[in-house]
Order: structure tokens, then C-alpha cells, then sequence
């Protein structure tokens, strides 16, 4: 894997945000089978206010971006997301700093920050199905891949596809789990069966993000 | 979908400012926080009451704003409870020596934007205090750590402790009173249809004709269990049996009894419901001191009904009959 | 159907048994005549105020008697008008040395079951006098002989009748009041939805997911027109347009405007089309004196609303700020 | 024609009963085309009363009869109807007095007093799109008959079969009426293309009717 410039911070956080309002209706759809059928639009009123305000945003740094992205959605975002995915991009630009190039180990540490975020603000923990589900092996599948010698020379594109790949199915086996948080979890057994929006929106993001590396880092 | 709206991006401003233009100057509209607040508050002399959830519960809450009940309420989108944002600038603009109170269901996303914003607010000063609401029976389980929903019976925790705090209660009394409510407040419901996001444009769920929803929340959100539609004198054993050995409610009690209607359903069939449910109330004993029938916490235009039942004391009684001025009156 | 019901044909009766028991002793109960009436009354001090109509209007007619509104109700069936008997024994039963005052909506049924009830009634010495509402700008030939519909004004009419008689009025004095609110109130209605009256199970009609019908009455019956349904402000422009040169309301005219539910749909909704109607009126230098917005006369769970207007001077303000009490309330 | 007996009044009130209570739900779909659909359940609240107290009326007159008839619909049915059907039998029961037995002209006599009754109570006049368009022309087909050879000789009973398809004919052409009274008149030309229910009911009750008369006086 390879360092990651400003540039490349703005290609995750442009493609995550059109991923989003695209997929709002799709995210949507998936929170009303168990929850209450806000969660795309929710993330969607944040997450276009990112993609149109951008490049206004303090550039200055990996920390100083990412907190303004977590401001922005925790100022615009309601319901559960609004505070756990503001959370995540506060907490991941603290961890950041002021650093203007993230090595592979930085990525780790702003993805760490971002989860025990989520965990603290949301009290949730692995297999009460929700976002963290894919979060989580997504998060350590990148991780592993750092130590990869199969794994490099591509700036990270690999590596991308695996961890997107590893939350894509992580996701879908939150199908098989009970809900314990958020609204999905009045619903008792019969959370069981479907998958959750949340960590089922982390899967189809990076995948996108994945596509957007290949396309201009892979060769 | 089939409402009376423009663009349904609009949908929640759009009413806001007809509850604003209703209100004959009483209220006060600011569109970046979809507030509405009293016109004569914040003032040093009365604790600011306020709360915040999703839309889609009219007239919860943002329609019972007014003398002797809310002073500001700033939801989120339709079920989505408020951005961290409204919730800081609210308790901001509303202000007042005597504190602030935020009157919080029980749901994570509501609770999350609500701790955030007291954090911020506290941070600079302010002085807040937060009562939750967990009065659906619904929600069995007590190990699942996100606990009981809050749902109509939030209307008696708002009508108390606006009334005391009309009388001047400070915030540790208020603090005191709601949670009295909150701790002899039950309540359980069953839905006979979906409801239409007006952003979604299609229904949340589809049940059959024969069907109904047991245990729902007020978000569309499945209830515990979907069984066969059966009569209405049923309906209310099923939940009256939920309901009233929860707390327990005893022979001998006085109790406020609501039948909230969800929005789809005809007033005609609360009150029917209603005559029911007081029947079968009187033969264990158990007497209504004041009857609540209507719409108090709806999910749009669901058709379905809430049975809460709250216990009475003297204090709360006094509460209850005391005199309150919102937009929703028929004179 | 899916309704909160027990046998379809006791449905009535159910509804009216809850209407009692909520009222704390308020209002009695006969079932013979599916009569609400005040406990408190007939008075030798007070013309005693009476409405008939159909069911599956409520909160009219039945949830609004009460102080300062109707003393008696005593409806027929779902979307039918009593039979004569209930007129008869309902207007005996109510007999005041001051008289007896007949609220009845322009329909056939209703005109031909008061007409017979009150000449049943004068051969037996009673001393009635018949107000009769129609409010409907949708019913436009006058050619046709049956005239105009009494819909969602007929509240305002008793609203004002009935602060008036509290205050003591006589027969002749309320028929002037009454007929000077006929006069000034006008009303026009759109459906997005039909109905299911209990006793049928089915809707009254089939309508298109993109259609909406256009001045609806409060029976089911279409109206004048089906159209493709269109924005909230477009229709606020069709019901006004409608209204508003039919008085005609003029630059300068106070007016109480009321935005009336038809049963399914939102609060919420109502509150968006009054925001729109009250800024469109104010365009036109009409001024909203008070504001009216939430379910008054439904057609059961019929998704759709009623625009009503009536131009106010200062004894019909006095007589619409009077404090009533009547079961319909929140607190 | 022939005379009639209180027994033949009874044979035609009880199918009379039996026909309106067993089309409830057809009249009152009818009504549900332009109107609101309770027509044929209005009707019911009242003929099911007749129907179970029939026994107890006063047999002593063709009058009696009628009008304790008329006064049970009065007092039960409600809407249009109950005014209208009320005053029919009323009006019917004077004109028939204190008679035991019926000549044709008695009972056009009858008829012809229920019509004027109705006219007087409703204000309704021919053409008008309701149950009258069905009720004069079959009556004034009853009439015809007392002078005609060729429907002598069956106790009447291909009058009343002539004058009962006369009434189902005169029903079906309601339909492009335009309604002038009752509710269907507030739908205006959306009134035109359906029949209406009470004239379509008036041709319902005058079929039973005859099937009920033949079978018992038909040869
Ligand atoms: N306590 C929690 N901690 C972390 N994630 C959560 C929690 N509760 C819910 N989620 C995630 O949020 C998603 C729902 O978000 P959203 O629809 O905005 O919430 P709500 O409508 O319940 O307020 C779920 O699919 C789940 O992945
Ligand atoms: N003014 C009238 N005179 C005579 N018959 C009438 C009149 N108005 C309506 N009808 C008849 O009554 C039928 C409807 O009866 P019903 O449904 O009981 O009335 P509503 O529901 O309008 O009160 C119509 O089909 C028509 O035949
Ligand atoms: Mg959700
Ligand atoms: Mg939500
Ligand atoms: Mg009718
Ligand atoms: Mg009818």
C-alpha cells in the first residue's frame, strides 16, 4: 500500500457522497424493512450538503477536511446517523491531524478513531447488526493487508477491493443476526432474515471508493 | 402517494409555517431549525421546555407548543429525530436562568443528537436537564439495552410538567414530576395500515387486508408481532393485558385513559374503542378520572390506535386539569 | 375494511356509548335515538339546539354537543339522515319553554325527516324553528331545485347559534344569527381517497393513484369533477378560486378560515394547505380573524379536505370566541 | 283482474320484505355509483322490522296494514327513503280504509295515492332520475290492464307481470336521466350513464312480486 495525499482524500470523500445521494432511495428502502425507512434519506440530507459546499471546506489538512465533513453531518443529519456517522468524521480527524499525507498505518488509526466513536456514541458492539458489522472486517481486512506482500505495488487497489469485498459479505451476514440497536431491534426475531441498511450502505461505498482508486491509482 | 404537498423535500417546513400563520402571532417560526417556539419565551421566570423527534407524529410536538405545554419543539424530518444543530441552537434561543428542560424518547437517534447538543451546550454555560420517555409495553425485552420506546404517553409528561412549570416549578421539581408521569405511564398499540414518507412516496411496509400489527411504534417500524384482524372488544383485551398488569394497575386506582388515534383512523372508532376499554377498566376496579380520545402522537396517516393509561395522584391530577393554550383546538 | 369494529351494524350505537362514557357525566345516552344529549339540559331558560344527520361524520354531529354548542344529536345511520322517530322523540325529549331550534344540513333526507318530525311535533304544541345550511360552492346550478349542500360551515353555524343561546337568546334571535353565518360562510372540498362505510365493507368508490376528485361532499357521493391530481398550492388556488367571488370575500373582509380533514389525511397536511390559503387570502387584503384547522366533518376515513370561509363582523367574532366545551378536546 | 284479499296483501308485503332485505347489498351498491351508498341497507333497517313483527300488525283493514307499514318505515329507515317509502304507505293506507278486500280499481287507487304521497313529500317529479320513473309507468300499466280482455282471467297475474316488466324497462332508462333530486343530483352530468337505484329496486320488488302471485293464483 502507499501513502494517501489531500487529493486522494478528496476522491474517497466525492465518490462516498455521490454514492450516497445516489443510493439514498436503495438505503432507504432497506431501513423500512425492519426500521423506519429514513436511513438513506437522513444520510443523503448530510451528504449533499458535502458534495455542494466541498470545496469551500478547509483543505488544509486530513484532520481540519474530515471534521468539517463530521460538523456537516452532524449538523444535518438526523435520526441515529446523524449522530454516529458525525461521530466517526470527528473522531477520524482528530485522529488525522494535521497530516497532509496519510500513510497505510494513518488510514488504520483514522478508521480505528472513527469505530470507537461510533461504539461510544451508539453503545454498540460486534453482532448487534448494525454498521459496524462491516465496518469492523472491513476495517481489519485493511489492516492485514498492509503486512501483504501479495497485496502491494498497486497503490493499495488490491487491497481496496478486498477490504470492500470483505464488508459486502460481512454485510450480508447480518442477515442472519438479531438486531439489539436502533429501531431495528423493537422488532425482536423478525429483525432476522434482512440485512442491515447500515452496514449494507458501508459495503456499497467501498465498493465504490475501491472503483474510484483502480480508476486512478490502479494500473 | 397521495397527500396534499409540493415538493415533499418541503413537506416539514411547508407546515411549520402554517402552524405559525395559525397561531394568530402566539408562535414563532425559524425555518433553519425547523423551530417552533412560543412568542412571549425564553423568559428568566419559567424553565424552557423542549423537545425535539421526528416529524410525522403531528400534532406531536410542534402543534402542542403553546401556554401550559411545550415552549419549543425542533423536529427532524419525517421519523428522523433533529440534527445535533437544531438541538444546540433550540436550546440556545431559549435560554432562561431557570435552566433548560429536554423532554427525550427513548430512541438512540434522538437520545445521540440530544446528549451531543446538551455536551455543546453545557460547554458554554447553559444549564440542561433531560427527561426520557419509555412507556410502550411493546418493547418486552429488558435485555436489549436500547429499552422501551417512548410513544403517546409523552403527551402526559409534557401537559405535567408544562403545567407545573407555568406555576413556577423549578428544573429539579420538573425533573421530579416528569419522571412521576413516565414511572405510572404505560402504553401499547396495534396498526391496521402503513403510512406513506412523504420523501419515500411509497408505503413502509405492506399488510394483507386480513392483518394487523401488534405492538407498533410510531415510526412505521414493525410492531412485535403480525397476527389476524379480529373485533374490536379483542383488540382491547389483547392490549389492556399488556398494559395493565405492566405497572401494575390495581383495583382502586384512578388513572387519565388515552386512545390515541395513529392518524388513518376514524374518531368514531377511538371513541368505540374507548367506551371498550373503559368498560373493561371499571369491572377490575379501576376508575377514569379523565378520558383522552383523538389524534396525540400519530405516524401520518396510518390507521391504527394507542391505549395508554397513566395513574393518578392528586399532584398529577391538578396537573392534568390545569389550563393549556395550542395550536390544535377546534374553537 | 379494516376498522376498529365489532358487528358493522352496532357500530353507531358502540361509538355513542364511548361518546358518553368519556364525557364524565357530561352527556346521556338513549339508545333508542341514537341521542347524545347534555345532561344538564332541556332548560325552560334555553332554546334547546338539535342536529340530525348521518353518521360517519364525526366529530360532527354527535362529539359536539356540549356547552355552548349543540344540546342534542341524534343521528342515523352511517350517511343516512334519522328516520323521523328520532326527530319526533328527540325534539319532546328536548322541549324548552323557549323552544326548540332544528340545525339541519340541506339534503333531502335530512329536510324530509325534520319536516315530518316538526309538523309530528307542532300538532303535539312543541315550538320549533329550522336553520338550514348550505355551504357548498361545489353544488352550482341553481336550476337544480335541491339546492346547495350543507357541509364542514355547518360548525360555524352551531358554534355561533350555540354561544349565543348560552348567552340567552331567543328563537327568532338565534334564526337571525344563524341565517346571517349561512349568509356569510362558504365551502368547497377535494377527495383523494374514498371511504368504507361499515355496514357496506367495501369503498364507495375507485379512484386512480394520480387522480383526485373535486368538490367532494361528506357522503361519499362524487363530486363535480375528477381531475389528475396536482400540487398543494394549485389546489389551494382551485378551492379559493371557488369560494372567493361566490360570497364574494373582498379587500378589506375579516374572515375566520378553516382548513376541515375529511378523515385520513394528516394534520400536518392541513396545516401546510391553511399556510398556503391564509398567505393567498392575505395577497387579496382578506384578513384571517381565526384560525380553524384539523377534522370538524369528516366522510369517515376519507383522505381530503374542505377549504371553509366565512366573513365575520363583530357580534359573529364575539359569538366564535364564546368558550364552548364539548368532548371533542385534547386536554 | 281480481279481487284481493288481506291474504294476497300479506303474500305481497312479505315478498316485498324478503326481496328488499335479500338485495340490500345490490340496491345499496347501486347508490354507490353517483349517490352514498346506503339506500338498500336504509331500506333493510326498516323491512326487517316489518318482517319480524308482521305477525302482531293490526289485520283488520287493507288500511290498517299499510299504514302500520308506513309507520314502521318511518320511524326505522332513515335518509331519502324513509320520508318517501314512509309517506307512500301512509297515503296508500288511507286510501285504502278500512277495506278487507281489494277491487283493481282499489288498488290503482292506492298506487296512485302512494305516488302523489311521494311527489308531495320528495318534490320530485317524472324524469327526474328517481324510483317515480319506475313506479308511474308500471302503475299506469296496472291501470291499462283493467280494461283489456287479453289479461283477464289469471287473478291478474299477466297484468302484473306486464306491469313489472313495464317497471324493469322504465328502470333501465333511467340510466340516461340526468338526476334532478337526491344526492345523485349534486354529480350533475357524471349522473347520466347509471341507473338509479330506487327505481332499479321498484323494478326488483314488482318481479318478485308477480313470481309470488302466480305462484299462487296463476293457473
Ligand atoms: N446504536 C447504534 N450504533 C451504531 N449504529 C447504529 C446504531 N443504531 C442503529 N445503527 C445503524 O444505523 C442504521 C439506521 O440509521 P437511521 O435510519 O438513521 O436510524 P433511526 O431511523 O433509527 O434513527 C442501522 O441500519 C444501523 O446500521
Ligand atoms: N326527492 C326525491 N323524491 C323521490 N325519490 C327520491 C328523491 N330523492 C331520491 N329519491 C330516490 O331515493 C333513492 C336514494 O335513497 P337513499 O339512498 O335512501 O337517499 P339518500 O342517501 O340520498 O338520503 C334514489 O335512488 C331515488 O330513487
Ligand atoms: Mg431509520
Ligand atoms: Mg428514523
Ligand atoms: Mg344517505
Ligand atoms: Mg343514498
Amino acid at each position: 500500500m502507499a501513502q494517501a495525499s489531500i487529493d486522494d482524500l478528496d476522491l474517497v470523500l466525492m465518490t462516498m457522497a455521490k454514492t450516497i445521494v445516489d443510493n439514498a432511495d436503495y438505503f432507504a428502502h432497506l431501513d423500512s424493512i425492519v426500521g423506519d425507512g429514513d436511513f438513506g434519506y437522513s444520510l443523503r440530507n448530510g451528504w449533499e450538503v458535502v458534495l455542494s459546499d466541498y470545496d469551500g471546506f478547509d483543505h488544509s489538512s486530513a484532520g481540519a477536511l474530515l471534521k468539517k465533513v463530521g460538523l456537516t453531518l452532524t449538523s444535518k443529519v438526523g435520526g441515529v446517523s446523524g449522530p454516529i456517522w458525525g461521530t466517526a468524521f470527528l473522531r477520524g480527524g482528530v485522529a488525522a491531524g494535521d497530516r497532509t499525507e496519510l500513510a497505510p498505518e494513518d488510514v488504520i488509526a483514522i478508521l480505528r478513531a472513527a469505530i470507537t466513536g461510533i461504539m461510544a456514541r451508539g453503545g454498540a458492539s460486534l453482532g448487534e447488526k448494525t454498521l459496524l458489522d462491516a465496518l469492523v472486517p472491513a476495517t481489519d481486512s485493511l489492516e492485514a493487508a498492509i503486512g501483504d506482500p501479495a497485496l502491494q505495488g498497486d497503490h493499495g487497489a488490491a487491497a481496496l477491493q478486498r477490504a470492500a469485498d470483505v464488508a459486502v459479505k460481512a454485510a450480508e451476514e447480518t442477515k442472519g443476526m438479531l438486531a439489539m440497536r436502533g429501531r431495528a431491534a423493537y422488532t425482536g426475531e423478525r429483525s432476522i432474515g434482512s440485512v442491515d441498511a447500515g452496514a449494507t450502505a458501508i459495503g456499497v461505498i467501498l465498493q465504490a471508493i475501491s472503483a474510484a482508486w483502480r480508476e486512478k491509482h490502479g494500473k | 402517494m397521495k397527500k396534499f404537498l409540493n415538493d415533499p423535500k418541503q413537506f416539514v417546513p411547508e407546515f411549520l409555517e402554517g402552524i405559525q400563520l395559525a397561531s394568530d402571532g402566539a408562535l414563532k417560526y425559524e425555518p433553519k431549525y425547523n423551530l417552533i417556539y412560543r412568542a412571549d419565551m425564553p423568559s428568566d421566570s419559567k424553565v424552557s421546555i423542549i423537545q425535539g423527534s421526528g416529524s410525522g407524529h403531528e400534532p406531536a410536538h410542534t402543534m402542542i407548543v403553546g401556554k401550559g405545554m411545550l415552549d419549543a419543539a425542533c423536529p427532524g424530518d419525517v421519523f428522523a429525530g433533529p440534527p445535533v444543530d437544531f438541538v444546540v441552537e433550540t436550546s440556545k434561543l431559549m435560554n432562561s436562568k431557570m435552566g433548560i428542560l429536554h423532554i427525550v424518547n427513548n430512541y438512540t437517534g434522538d437520545r445521540a443528537a440530544f446528549e451531543m447538543g446538551r455536551e455543546l451546550c453545557e460547554a458554554e454555560g447553559l444549564r440542561i436537564e433531560t427527561l426520557l420517555v419509555n412507556d410502550d409495553v411493546a418493547v418486552k425485552d429488558s435485555t436489549w439495552t436500547v429499552g422501551r420506546r417512548g410513544v403517546a404517553g409523552n403527551f402526559f409528561v409534557i401537559k405535567a410538567v408544562g403545567a407545573a412549570s407555568e406555576k413556577g416549578a423549578d428544573l429539579d421539581e420538573l425533573m421530579r414530576i416528569g419522571n412521576k408521569v413516565v414511572a405510572n405511564v404505560r402504553t401499547m398499540g396495534i396498526a391496521l395500515s402503513s403510512c406513506t414518507p412523504p420523501t419515500r412516496g411509497t408505503p413502509l411496509f405492506e399488510i394483507a387486508e386480513d392483518e394487523m400489527e401488534v405492538g407498533i411504534g410510531i415510526h412505521g417500524e414493525p410492531g412485535r408481532q403480525r397476527t389476524k384482524l379480529v373485533p374490536a372488544t379483542e383488540i382491547v383485551d389483547l392490549l389492556l393485558n399488556a398494559i395493565v398488569p405492566d405497572l401494575p394497575f390495581k383495583d382502586g386506582d384512578e388513572v387519565a385513559l388515552m386512545v390515541n388515534g395513529l392518524g388513518g383512523t376514524t374518531i368514531a372508532e377511538l371513541y368505540l374503542l374507548y367506551g371498550i376499554a373503559h368498560k373493561k377498566l371499571a369491572a377490575k376496579g379501576i376508575k377514569v378520572f379523565r378520558s383522552y380520545v383523538g389524534e396525540y402522537c400519530t405516524s401520518l396517516e396510518m390507521a391504527g390506535a394507542h391505549i395508554s393509561i397513566l395513574k393518578v395522584d392528586d399532584e398529577i391530577k391538578d396537573l392534568l386539569l390545569a389550563p393549556a393554550d395550542v395550536s390544535i383546538r377546534i374553537f
